[in-house]
């Protein structure tokens, strides 16, 4: 049992144990770990704020090369303190406005890509998708319980007719679909989990206490 | 029935104590559990097995401190397997902070074998045998210029040696000198490595990656893009089986001894859930 | 006017979102590339600055009336300034003119985020396997044939995964791969054409003025 | 007397041909030619690029069996190319290709699907919105996660406990930070009329400012605006599991009653459903996360999933443009519902390209 002699190993350990005592009960700590992550994850974003965005992006151009046009982003940045000041309070709208605005915009012909055409495409029922699934003729019985399993799930989420009749046999099958692809996904996360516990395990046993090589 | 009620009414600290010896004790008492080794990792040690003598493997180390139990000792077992086999070895990362990890696994391999080795010719020499070639930001510089030359993009090694100076890379230009390159990361790298590395210069490429990660690569080893796929500590280990079976290289598989864990961990799990709903069903059944 | 105005701001920087999808006119990307490096990064780190203020006066409070945990927030302002400190002072990789290295003991913020940040981190996910232990033991319970489709699914996949799986018999693994790209694809593919559905008619009714939630209170 | 082994000598490119590459910004060309015959021997394919058209400077290099390759250039200048077939240092070039000229497109051809979907979509969804606002009665069925937010808030305000609500870990322009502050401002509406204590931490800064203007405004339209309390509503911090942490702790001091976990979850949202169900509170999650539903489902009493959770803040507001929205959506569905349909009867009985519209 050798001991780790790096202090930064030390600290790690018992930041990583004080964790782990919540698992026993909320105790000083793991208040303390707890204070500590808070503290250290704000000091770590001002630091990168300040490092990687507001010099490059705003003093360095604005002050000491004078590109004046930043003065524009400054402005509006500076509105964001507007907000502790009763009387002109409104102006925050003017940065989450625009905040809000560009990436609205920017969601919609991204988000009909992915999540609506990429995936119409990869349900078609057509001899290249039959043969994208690399298992043989058995491609085709893949492919149409895919399809049939996207055109239920989807007769679950119509909320225009009460869950009768045919709604009511597709939305059961759909949820089927839904159920089945939570509980694989929860088998699998479980086993990605568990591995980063081993591997925190490997580190409190090795580098600290040395009783694993 | 107090059974019922002590079925249900196990308290969380139990459940979570028993999940811990469970874990810990097969890594205390390392018993590596031998694994049947899997189609993509077969594919991808048969890729590294038959490099030509005269090419090299290109490693690619991206992993960082929160990737290191899975991705660690599949780039222990490669280097092992290479370096048993006389493959010369380019080592490199896209990142800065993988560096350090790979250094210590490459001197770690190297240490293993020059210590048992007599002779200088079974000796791993850096420069002869093996070469780091270090970081170079971004990483689509170094992706595409190696298609042309190596030593152009990395002028210095990892050590600060001239790259043209080395023996190695007098023999190795370029891609057409690499055979394979395995990208052990969790991220978008070998992603990369694909789109502008195997469309443009024809590189192989082969994949190390974690289980979370794993979804998003099943689709290239489809399709043949990847030339083997090791994913999560189970992919490790059987690589690791492979090495100490065909090979006989007899070394900790830290990711085979981490499996007993990874299985009495999902059996404890699935014990209890089994427990939760007997209990569950027999107190409905008294109502 | 103070509520008109932002939401013509919205819209319209709502389209200058929109347009650099479909024209890649170098004209159109470089506007693009200005505004989300330099106009729209700046805000968020302006955003972050107003948090802070609340985080801080929230725990400045709590010191001053002697809340319960108060000594607690002493723990965390401390640890926040002196981080902080360091970070601006000694810079991202240790190169500012604070020291950040006494002896060979380095305390850079590159090292403060190594060895606190990431192990913290790291245990946090690891107490995530002890809590699926507990969660699924306390409500993973068969009440109806979905909940039991759920169970089964994921017992399939939590050994199919495994050695272990192989062992019982050499199907099972390919199995479970089976019910990851089968039924699983085709549940998630569903549930996705709505979130995008739904994604899209927000979108549209957040552009439009339509939906000002985001305006908050106030005439 | 110079030995002069005998050199192996290798065939051409075949015809080369360079154009601009279409729907980009420009400042991009094209250049493609046939393989050699001896492609299979040789170490790959040098290009070269001259703007007269005599001398020439090698400007790319491409393995071989490869036959196109593309080069940065300056817009609206002339460029000349030909390609050499290098084999150590054996060099066959092609003949010079016509005079190129790179520029800008104003439209990316390869999206206008993308805008076309945006286009139909975009409009039923907004007829149906200016039908609500029209006041024509719009219907939606019953979504039973909704009863239970019901008798969470009164099961809490008959244990005179406080209520936890999480927005989640999402920023304002998220679609379901978006939804849960509008089912925020009716269960505020609730907390008020039962003077019930409302603890609300936050993770992102702007959507703190956003929340407490909502809850203030709904404690004023309930005819409480004293009962506001500003100190239940704050801001954590904005790092992932510093703020599951925090709530975990707040979960186990305040001991509140029910707990809603509202918006979009990481990985720390099963630290948060755990704990929370370990105080015995009612738990009531809704998120568009799919990654977290496996989660939030089995440790939660109830959860709203993806559209769901769009659905519920119409319903539950009974908003004649939420519930516009709704129906436009549906509408959505059955046209994605009958596209899959006929794209796969043409995809199957013809051969007609069907996935390119896809793409």
């Amino acid at each position: 049992m050798n001991f780790s002699l790096d202090p930064w190993v030390w600290i790690s350990a018992l930041l990583s144990l004080a964790i782990f005592s919540f698992l026993y009960k909320d105790n000083p700590f793991y208040k303390f770990a707890e204070h500590i992550f808070v503290g250290a994850a704000n000091g770590y974003a001002v630091t990168f704020y300040w490092h990687n965005i507001l010099v490059p992006s705003l003093f360095d151009p604005l002050f000491r090369q004078g590109k004046l046009l930043y003065i524009i982003s400054l402005i509006i940045g500076v509105l964001y303190f507007t907000r502790f000041i009763p009387k002109i309070s409104w102006l925050v709208r003017i940065p989450i406005g625009i905040t809000i605005g560009y990436y609205t915009g920017a969601s919609i012909p991204a988000g009909i890509q992915a999540n609506i055409i990429k995936q119409i495409q990869g349900t078609i029922l057509t001899k290249e998708n039959f043969l994208s699934w690399h298992a043989g003729n058995m491609g085709i019985v893949w492919s149409l319980i895919l399809f049939l399993g996207v055109l239920c799930t989807l007769s679950y989420f119509y909320f225009s007719r009460e869950h009768k009749g045919v709604l009511k046999i597709t939305s059961r099958i759909g949820i089927v679909f839904i159920m089945i692809g939570f509980g694989a996904a929860f088998g699998y996360t479980v086993m990605a989990r568990v591995s980063l516990l081993i591997g925190r395990l490997q580190f409190l046993l090795g580098p600290w206490l040395g009783i694993i090589k | 029935m107090k059974i019922v009620d002590l079925m249900l009414k196990i308290d969380r600290r139990i459940i979570y104590l028993i999940l811990a010896i469970v874990v810990i004790l097969p890594l205390i008492i390392p018993s590596a559990q031998h694994v049947r080794v899997m189609a993509p990792v077969q594919k991808l040690y048969t890729a590294v097995d038959t490099i030509h003598p005269d090419k090299a493997l290109m490693i690619d180390f991206d992993y960082d401190p929160q990737t290191q139990p899975e991705l660690e000792p599949m780039a222990l077992a490669i280097l092992r397997h290479a370096f048993k086999k006389k493959i010369k070895i380019l080592g490199l990362s896209l990142y800065v902070q993988p560096l350090g990890l790979a250094k210590a696994a490459l001197d770690q391999v190297t240490g293993e074998i020059n210590a048992l080795a007599k002779t200088n010719s079974d000796s791993v020499i850096y420069g002869r045998d093996y070469v780091f070639l270090g970081w170079q930001p971004p990483p689509i510089v170094p992706i595409l210029g190696m298609g042309e030359s190596i030593t152009n993009v990395y002028k210095k090694d990892f050590y600060g040696n001239q790259t043209d100076t080395l023996p190695l890379m007098k023999q190795i230009k370029n891609y057409n000198n690499v055979e394979l390159l395995i990208s052990i990361s969790s991220g978008d790298p070998p992603l990369w490595w694909v789109s502008y590395a195997q469309n443009r210069f024809g590189l192989r490429v082969g994949v190390g990656c974690t289980a979370v990660s794993a979804s998003d690569y099943y689709p290239y080893l489809q399709t043949g893009q990847f030339s083997g796929l090791m994913v999560g500590m189970k992919g490790a280990a059987e690589y690791e089986e492979l090495v100490e079976k065909d090979l006989n290289i007899h070394k900790r598989r830290k990711a085979s001894e981490a499996l007993p864990s990874l299985t009495y961990a999902h059996l404890v799990m699935i014990v209890f859930i089994i427990i939760g709903n007997i209990g569950y069903f027999i107190k409905r059944r008294q109502k | 006017m103070q509520r008109t105005f932002p939401l013509i701001l919205c819209f319209i920087f709502g389209i200058l979102g929109i347009i650099p999808f479909i024209v890649p006119h170098p004209v159109v990307q470089h506007t693009d590339e200005f505004l989300r490096n330099d106009l729209l990064r700046i805000l968020a780190a302006f955003a972050l600055v107003l948090g802070l203020g609340s985080l801080l006066r929230v725990h400045f409070d709590k010191i001053q009336h002697r809340r319960e945990n108060w000594q607690y927030s002493w723990v965390l302002l401390i640890t926040f300034f002196l981080t902080s400190i360091i970070g601006l002072f000694g810079g991202v990789a240790g190169t500012g003119p604070l020291p950040t290295r006494i002896g060979n003991f380095s305390f850079d913020i590159q090292t403060i985020y190594l060895n606190v940040e990431v192990p913290l981190g790291a245990t946090m996910f690891a107490l995530l396997s002890f809590f699926m232990a507990s969660a699924a033991y306390r409500s993973f319970r068969a009440r109806s044939t979905e909940a039991t489709l759920l169970l089964l699914a994921a017992f399939i996949v939590m050994i199919g995964i495994l050695p272990l799986g192989n062992q019982i018999s050499p199907h099972l693994p390919s199995f479970a791969q089976w019910i990851m790209d089968v039924p699983n694809v085709a549940g998630k593919r569903g549930i996705a054409f709505g979130i995008a559905l739904g994604s899209l008619a927000t979108a549209l009714k957040i552009l439009l003025g339509i939906e000002r939630s985001w305006l908050g209170g106030g005439e | 007397m110079i030995f002069t082994i005998f050199l192996i000598a290798i065939a051409p490119p075949g015809p080369i041909r360079a154009y601009d590459t279409p729907d980009d910004g420009g400042g991009s060309v094209i250049i493609e030619w046939q393989l050699s015959p001896d492609d299979a021997i040789l170490d790959g394919y040098e290009i070269y690029r001259s703007e007269n058209g005599q001398d020439f400077e090698k400007v790319g290099f491409i393995g071989k069996s490869r036959n196109s390759i593309d080069d940065q250039t300056q817009d609206y200048k002339r460029y000349y190319y030909k390609v050499a077939a290098l084999k150590d240092t054996i060099r066959e070039f092609s003949d010079v290709s016509t005079p190129v000229m790179s520029s800008p497109q104003w439209i990316d051809r390869s999206k206008v699907n993308i805008f076309v979907a945006l286009f139909i979509l975009g409009s039923i969804i907004l007829y149906f919105i200016s039908q609500a606002r029209k006041g024509r009665e719009l219907y939606i069925r019953k979504i039973s996660g909704l009863q239970a937010v019901d008798e969470a808030v009164g099961r809490a305000t008959e244990m005179g406990k406080p209520i936890l609500y999480c927005p989640g870990i999402g920023y304002i322009e998220q679609i379901a930070t978006i939804a849960s502050l509008n089912i925020l401002g009716e269960v505020a509406k609730k907390t008020a009329q039962y003077n019930t204590k409302l603890i609300n931490p936050h993770y992102d800064p702007i959507v703190y400012t956003v929340a407490r203007e909502i809850i203030k405004e709904s404690y004023t339209k309930v005819g409480r605006p004293d009962a506001f309390d500003p100190e239940n509503v704050y801001f954590v911090t904005d790092s992932q599991f510093a703020y599951a942490a925090a709530l975990d702790g707040i979960m186990l001091r305040e001991r509140p009653a029910t707990n809603f976990l509202i918006g979009t979850f990481y990985a720390e949202s099963l630290i948060l459903a755990e704990t929370g169900a370990s105080t015995g509170a009612i738990q009531i999650s809704g998120t568009d996360s799919l990654a977290q539903l496996p989660f939030l489902v089995t440790a939660c009493d109830y959860t709203l999933i993806g559209e769901e959770l769009y659905a519920a803040s119409a319903y539950i507001s009974r908003e004649p443009l939420l519930m516009g929205a709704i129906k436009g959506e549906d509408w959505g569905k059955l046209i994605i519902g009958g596209i899959l349909i006929i794209a796969s009867i043409v995809g199957l009985l013809t051969n007609l390209p069907v996935l390119s519209l896809f793409r």
